[in-house]
């Protein structure tokens, strides 16, 4: 490897690098394109792989372990856990919501790799050292020699993000119960405390009127009572109110009965009581409803 | 180091806002008392610091100076020409009659005793704060100081517009309220626009000053001096640019022609007091800092843009007065009024002759009472009624004969009546301004007609004539409103008759500021006065 | 002495602040008060004038100097007054008619519950013209010119419920407004010329001006009198200012301020001398007017309009002697002051005769009165007989030396002046007699009032008739004892000049005067013919086109309205519309704008991070070819 | 060949990852190509190491993978808390401050 320092590669290196090079931009590609994200996923473990067996054949020994070690044993597994958390199977749609985010992706992407490229080609990079004096005690000790005299300060900084990010994971995932849970007869007491509905919600059809969930059962006095429709319904405020229909329909019935048996109540007189009893019957179920609230 | 008066005169108002606006909710009538105390005791500091300033001395008098942001040549300096006293006496003249004008303005409408919203209390606080703001632009004599408060003023004056209308409007509550937050908008987007600009050119002279002089300044002083040792030679076309830079904000807040479509908004949506507190204070910043920062820093840009600003001053004349003619609301035609009267002022100042330039001084303080005076009677008018229309009023004369009294006075004084003090100022700008340019000086003369038209029909379409149903039992002038009018038409009858003391202070002041400009007043042709005087 | 100058004004107007601030309290005094006070001037003046009287005729002027007005630089203006006998004989002519009159307005206008009000601007009136004659130099003078302005204006408007009064004074002041510009620009022209407008300095040194300017101040000096003095082309106010109470129109708008256009023509004489083409001009005016009036005169019905029609006729003499330079100007001061006593008296017989007559104006409704106001009778008769210039009465000697002076100008000029001055001595006594016969002959064409009740008319109080009784004496003597030896002209002479006793060409005066009386006997006669002889019919008849556009002021309102107050309307309401949607349009198209292009841009904002790291993005790709460019350049 | 193609393909990567930050909604996918760019980076660092024949260029992919890990764990962190409460990882619905 000491051969290494030269203006150009052995061959033997560039044939690595050629064939390596491309499946490490398939494996990009790969993680880019692949709808599962458990599939991008396992295409970036395997850049990353390529990529650490670049930088051996660039002389970084160290990182070349570490990336294997480090990121793809390590955040590659933690990006699994993650997946498994999120989801393992959920696919991403890949059709694009924002209106020209392609298009303006990929023109900015082409003309920056480009842009990027044409750079580097004209920086006009011959100078070419080699590593083969850097390394020469050894890659870990240059590094370490490096790291704790030039670089302490930032070693050490690093260190403290370490240990910050690590506490910031677990303040951030750990999700603590402060309270004991309320038990069933606290909530009751609680209830009552409030002066909210103490006695237990009316049963479902309490004098149903009809069969279907978001009509509310009349209560004994004729006006409906809405808490006898599941909550869901009356928070989005689908109580369906058929109740001057129904009373009408009553009417017309006792009317019916009335006539046909002979009696001598006047239709109208009748009406009118039935429209009293479900005007009070209403307010009755406001008030009920200003104490639930 | 002596006690530092002129620190103290723009101190006192913001203390006393601040204590005003800390007054607790319910104990609204203190806030009331409290403010007009402060307004009283600044206005007995502005007659010491009249009383001290020795018109033959100085130019700058009572002058303070500190350092203030030494990095940028920034300095806490302050000082008073004759201009400053006369305005800063105005200032602090007006706002005790502010205050007592809109006593019941901001009272709430309900009495709510949990509530702790304080709009009394916030009202009169705004007031006071604009009061210090408007009296340190007098003040200062540091540009960067003086554009500090020149801009600061506009937050209490956006809040003052925008949160205290009329409690009667002809559109109902909520259009009020729509109208009245498009003027405040409007008031503070010209206002800034143009202070933005200016900032632009303060910055400019920062950087000409610390390229000349070695070290920058923004100092007034320090500057003048400069040119005055030839130290400081700013070239011909960033002298121009910079000029317009400053003209441009102080034309906005004039206001002159064509920057002038906010005060009538503002006007018109706010109340009298606040309305007076526009026209009569806070827009004489306006025309203050044309006549000592334009022609004090930029002389021979000011002299380049002489012709083209009597133009505009000369529009915006006859433009105010045509356009107060066929107002149908009584405080737009005011506004309108108002606008008039800036291009008399502004025409005065550039008119570059001494009679000019006093005569604009004078008119800057007149107008401020005469202004007041009618504003002030028109808000009581309106408070009454609680209609803004000349349409909905008529006979008012028949049912309250001291308000159309004072309504008349005051009329009189903005049609400059001789006899009352307007006069004195706008002769005096004609002929200054006749002086050097006659042509104009002829046409500005017809806005005197024009002044007795829309003066005299707004007074014969509410005043007189048969009593219009509505008002049979409008009641005539209360004692405290009496109180607020009755000195200030005092005021201006007496400065009509003897205003000498006023141009014996402004005079020396003017003269200085037309040595800056090197002009002197161009001499009669026979001169007749030989062995007469 | 000095000191009673000021006190000449200080008198009045101290009636009027007490009147005016003094509140309900002097409702029951105060008319006795601002009497009082104004007698008081009266004296002050009277003491002054003996006083005067014991002096050298050049040595009689006083002058004080109260304090510097307004300095400014160059511009000094003082309070200082100056009394000499031109400024004398307005002060005795003010101060003695005017007390007359108050003494007058406190029977007439004995029922009016503002009657505190009205002398209180009564006042305001008398000290606004003294002071506009004793100031002795031109800003004073317009603080006097426009006080008195003001003054009309308040009484023109007394009545103010009424909205033709409103409108009337509004008007009066609006056009004498146009006549303060005038004077505005000339004292201006004054001052950049001399460097000074007080009287001494200015006239004194006239003549080194050149005369482009004194013309151009002249011109400026003559549409001051001409707004002021309801001169044509500004005389559309004085008709309408009738509306006011009868007392005011005797005396702002006949004996005393209308003359102050006058005055001021007289007062400025030197410019005058100096500006030929500005006198030519004056004369021109005065002789329009003289006959404007005059034909005006003739067609009103209402008697108080045919009065001021005739005013303005009488003043149109005035100001053409005015403009005949020092020629006239004693005959046009001669002609103001008999002008103020007999026009004065016949204003108050005219309302006298309103008041017996349940306030009636129009004289169709009136007829054969005579018998029922006999003092009335007499002394409208006396006043009439002065006017038209019956011999030996005042008007006789006044008319008839202005007529002479206007022929003594000679050539053509001469001939045109003289002609139309005698021409209007015709038709004055044409439209007196009319107005006379009208009123006091013929039978009664009494209407009765919109109550139904048939007027009572009746004798009007003392305090009215000694006014009128002192007036008419004064119509019938004071032309003959101001003659008495050329008294009057040896009196002004050291004001006006002693040129006229020279007139350019001989002048055959006998003939002169015989034509004067011939005119006036005409006159009279054509009137007899038309409404002595025969009934007036109580309903105006249709009459000629002349007639129809007299009865409309010769259609010079029309004109005013449709080119000035349409004109007008149209303009404002054009510019309200111009400022609404150009000059404001364009800031708040400005703000639309930018608020439009920010509702754009805002959506570039659509919150997804993606978005923006796009832009990020494609801002790093930017900066690098920025930099490749530059490395490349 | 010439080590600079180690460039070459350093920009490649990094590209394409800057693409798929663009385009990919999932969070966690979002992130894996910010992991790409990071490691594309290194790849420039440690070749430039080799060019200028000194380890600082080393040294600094070392740190760069040292803070990648702590933005990892963080980010994860993020990932996860926003999951809990919204039950959606698409960066798309974290969207609150669009007007």
């Amino acid at each position: 490897m000491n051969a290494l320092a030269a203006y150009q590669t052995s061959s033997g290196e560039a044939a690595q690098f050629w064939v390596l090079a491309i499946f490490a931009v398939a494996g990009a590609l790969g993680t880019v394109l692949m709808r599962r994200s458990v599939h991008s996923a396992l295409c970036l473990a395997g850049t990353m792989v390529i990529l650490a067996v670049f930088y051996l054949a660039n002389g970084a020994y160290f990182l070349g372990v570490v990336q294997i070690v480090v990121y793809t044993g390590a955040v590659m597994m933690l990006f699994l856990f993650v997946l498994m958390l999120v989801g393992i199977t959920a696919t991403d749609s890949l059709k694009e919501t924002i209106k020209g985010q392609r298009w303006w992706a990929a023109a900015c992407g082409i003309g920056f790799g480009i842009l990027l490229m044409a750079g580097i080609g004209n920086a006009g990079l011959k100078d070419f050292n080699g590593l083969a004096a850097a390394n020469k005690p050894g890659n870990v000790h240059g590094l370490a020699e490096l790291i704790f005299t030039k670089y302490v300060f930032a070693f050490e900084l690093t260190g403290a993000l370490l240990i910050t990010a690590a506490v910031a994971g677990m303040v951030l995932t750990h999700k603590e119960k402060t309270e004991k849970p309320l038990s069933q007869r606290e909530q009751a007491a609680n209830r009552v405390k409030e002066g909210t509905h103490v006695p237990p919600l009316p049963a479902p059809g309490v004098y149903a009127r009809h069969n279907a969930v978001d009509i509310a059962g009349l209560l004994p006095d004729g006006s409906t009572s809405d808490l006898t429709v599941i909550k869901t319904l009356r928070d989005r405020g689908q109580i369906r109110d058929v109740s001057q229909e129904a009373v009408n329909d009553l009417a017309a019935l006792e009317n019916r009965t009335s006539a046909y048996q002979g009696r001598t109540t006047l239709p109208g007189q009748a009406q009118q009581d039935h429209q009293r009893a479900a005007a009070e019957g209403a307010d009755k179920a406001e008030t009920e409803k200003e104490v639930t609230k | 180091m002596s006690f530092p008066l002129l620190t103290a005169t723009a101190a006192l108002p913001a203390l006393g806002a601040v204590a005003t606006a800390a007054v607790p909710a319910e104990k609204r009538t203190v806030a009331k008392w409290l403010a007009l105390l402060v307004s009283l005791g600044t206005l007995v500091l502005a007659a010491i610091v009249a009383i001290r300033f020795d018109p033959d001395g100085a130019r700058f008098q009572l002058t303070e100076s500190h350092a203030w942001i030494a990095d940028f040549g920034v300095r806490y300096e302050l000082g008073v020409d004759g201009i400053a006293v006369a305005l800063v006496g105005l200032t602090a003249l007006l706002i005790p009659f502010i205050i007592a004008a809109g006593w019941h303005d901001a009272d709430p409408l309900a009495e709510k005793t949990t509530s702790r919203w304080r709009p009394t209390q916030g009202f009169f606080a705004l007031i006071l704060l604009v009061e210090a703001m408007v009296v340190i632009s007098f003040l200062a004599t540091d540009v960067f100081l003086f554009y500090i408060f020149f801009e600061a003023m506009l937050i209490p004056m956006y809040f003052l517009i925008g949160g205290f209308g009329d409690r009667a409007h002809q559109h109902g509550e909520e259009e009020a309220g729509r109208q009245r937050s498009y003027a405040a908008v409007k008031f503070l987007l010209y206002n800034l626009a143009g202070g933005l600009i200016m900032l632009a050119a303060v910055i400019g002279l920062y950087a000409v000053t610390s390229d000349q002089l070695g070290s920058g300044t923004f100092s007034l002083q320090e500057i003048l001096q400069a040119r005055a040792d030839r130290d400081l030679d700013i070239a011909t076309s960033t002298e121009r640019w910079l000029f317009l830079g400053f003209f441009f904000a102080f034309a906005v807040k004039a206001p002159l022609w064509p920057l002038h479509t906010w005060l009538p908004n503002a006007m018109g949506e706010s109340t009298a007091p606040i309305a007076v507190l526009i026209t009569a204070v806070v827009d004489k910043v306006g025309t203050f800092a044309m006549l000592r920062f334009c022609l004090g820093l930029f002389p021979e840009a000011s002299q380049w843009a002489t012709p083209v600003i009597l133009v505009l001053a000369l529009i915006s004349i006859v433009y105010g007065a045509l356009l107060a003619v066929g107002q149908r609301d009584i405080k737009r035609l005011i506004a309108f009024a108002s606008i008039s009267h800036f291009g008399f002022i502004v025409m005065g100042i550039f008119a570059m002759t001494s009679q000019g330039q006093s005569g604009a001084t004078l008119y800057m303080v007149n107008h401020g009472i005469s202004t007041a005076a009618l504003m002030l009677v028109i808000g009581f008018l309106i408070s009454r009624r609680g209609s803004r229309l000349i349409a909905d009023y008529g006979g008012v004369q028949k049912v309250a004969p001291v308000l159309a009294g004072t309504f008349l006075i005051g009329g009189l004084a903005t049609l400059s009546l001789p006899g009352l003090a307007p006069f004195v100022s706008e002769f005096l700008v004609l002929v200054g301004t006749f002086a050097r340019y006659p042509v104009i000086g002829i046409i500005a003369t017809v806005g005197i007609v024009l002044a007795a038209v829309y003066v005299l029909v707004l007074y014969q379409r509410t005043m007189t004539g048969p009593v219009k149903s509505g008002l049979e039992k409008l009641p005539d002038l209360r004692v405290r409103e009496v109180l607020v009018v009755a000195p200030l038409i005092a005021l201006l009858i007496g400065l009509g008759v003897y205003p000498k003391p006023l141009t014996d202070i402004v005079n020396p002041a003017v003269g200085h500021t037309l040595s800056d400009v090197g002009e002197k007043d161009p001499k009669p042709e026979h001169d007749a006065r030989g062995g007469d005087k | 002495m000095e000191s009673l100058i000021g006190l000449l004004v200080a008198a009045p107007l101290l009636g009027a602040a007490v009147l005016l601030c003094g509140g309900r309290r002097l409702d029951r005094t105060g008319h006795w008060l601002g009497t009082g006070l104004a007698f008081l001037s009266f004296a002050f003046g009277l003491v002054l004038f003996t006083d005067m009287l014991g002096k050298d005729g050049e040595h009689r002027a006083l002058h004080s100097h109260l304090f510097s007005w307004v300095p400014v630089g160059d511009f000094q203006a003082d309070v200082a007054f100056q009394l000499d006998q031109l400024s004398m004989t307005f002060v005795l002519l003010i101060t003695g008619v005017g007390s007359l009159i108050h003494l007058y307005s406190v029977g007439y206008m004995e029922h009016d519950e503002r009657r505190r009000r009205f002398f209180g601007y009564l006042n305001l009136f008398l000290a606004a013209m003294l002071l506009l004659v004793i100031a002795d130099n031109y800003l004073l003078l317009y603080v006097g010119w426009e006080g008195v302005g003001l003054a009309s204006y308040l009484l023109i408007g007394f009545w103010q419920h009424k909205p033709s009064a409103a409108t009337a004074a509004k008007k009066a002041f609006i056009v004498n407004r146009v006549g303060d510009f005038g004077l505005s620009v000339a004292i201006m022209l004054m001052f950049t010329t001399f460097g000074t407008f007080a009287f001494g300095p200015v006239l004194a040194n006239a003549t080194e001006a050149g005369e482009s300017k004194l013309t151009a101040i002249g011109l400026m000096l003559l549409l001051a009198a001409c707004g002021k003095s309801a001169q044509v082309p500004l005389q559309s106010w004085l008709g309408d200012a009738m509306e006011g109470p009868t007392p005011v129109s005797a005396l702002i708008h006949a004996a005393t301020m209308v003359t102050a256009g006058v005055y001021l023509i007289v007062r400025s004489g030197a410019i005058f001398n100096g500006a030929p083409d500005a006198q030519t001009a004056v004369m021109v005016v005065g002789a329009v007017t003289l006959l404007f009036g005059a034909i005006v005169g003739c067609a009103k019905d209402d008697i108080k309009k045919g009065l001021a029609g005739s005013t303005m006729s009488q003043i149109g003499y005035m100001v053409l002697a005015a403009g005949l330079g020092p020629i006239g100007y004693v005959f046009a001061i001669m002609h103001l002051v008999t002008h103020g006593f007999f026009k004065a008296g016949l204003f108050l017989g005219a309302g006298s005769v309103m008041h017996g007559m349940n306030d009636e104006v129009d004289m169709r409704k009136y007829g054969g009165l005579r018998k029922y106001m006999p003092v009335t009778f007499v002394t409208f008769g006396l006043g009439y007989l002065a006017i038209i210039g019956f011999p030996f009465l005042s008007g006789f000697y006044s008319k008839d030396h202005l007529i002479e002076a206007a022929f003594a100008r000679g050539a053509t000029q001469g001939w045109i002046f003289g002609s139309v001055a005698l021409l209007g001595a015709a038709i004055t006594a044409f439209y007196m007699t009319r107005m006379m016969l009208m009123t006091f002959f013929g039978e009664k064409r009494w209407q009765p009032d919109e109550n139904g009740e048939l007027p009572h008319p009746h004798e009007s109080p003392k305090t009215m008739t000694i006014p009128m009784v002192i007036l008419a004496a004064g119509s019938v003597a004071a032309g003959f004892i101001f003659n008495l030896g050329e008294r009057f002209v040896h009196w002004l002479e050291p004001v006006t000049g002693y040129e006229h006793g020279h007139l350019p060409e001989p002048l055959n005066v006998p003939l002169i005067t015989g034509s004067a009386v011939t005119a006036m006997v005409l006159g009279v006669a054509l009137a007899w013919v038309k409404y002595g002889r025969r009934p007036v019919p109580a309903v105006a008849p249709r009459g000629n086109a002349l007639t129809w556009a007299a009865r409309r002021d010769l259609l010079q309102d029309d004109v005013n309205h449709v080119v000035l107050v349409r004109g007008g309307e149209h303009l404002t309401r054009s510019l309200v519309y111009l400022d609404h949607k150009v000059v404001d349009g364009v800031v708040n198209g400005t703000a639309a704008t930018v608020g439009g292009l920010s509702g754009r841009m805002r959506r570039v904002q659509n919150g997804f991070v993606r978005s923006y790291a796009v832009s990020m993005f494609g801002g790093a790709a930017v900066l690098i070819a920025a930099t490749l460019f530059m490395r490349a350049v | 060949m010439n080590p600079v193609n180690y460039l070459f393909l350093s920009a490649l990567l990094f590209t394409i990852g800057a693409a798929g930050v663009l385009i990919r909604r999932n969070a966690i996918v979002v992130f894996m190509c910010v992991e790409l760019m990071l490691n594309a980076c290194n790849l420039a660092f440690v070749t430039f190491s080799r060019m200028h024949g000194n380890l600082d260029g080393q040294i600094i992919a070392f740190f760069t993978m040292v803070v990648a890990a702590a933005e990892v764990v963080v980010g994860l962190a993020i990932i996860v808390t926003v999951y809990r409460s919204r039950h959606s990882a698409s960066v798309d619905d974290a969207s609150l401050m669009k007007l």
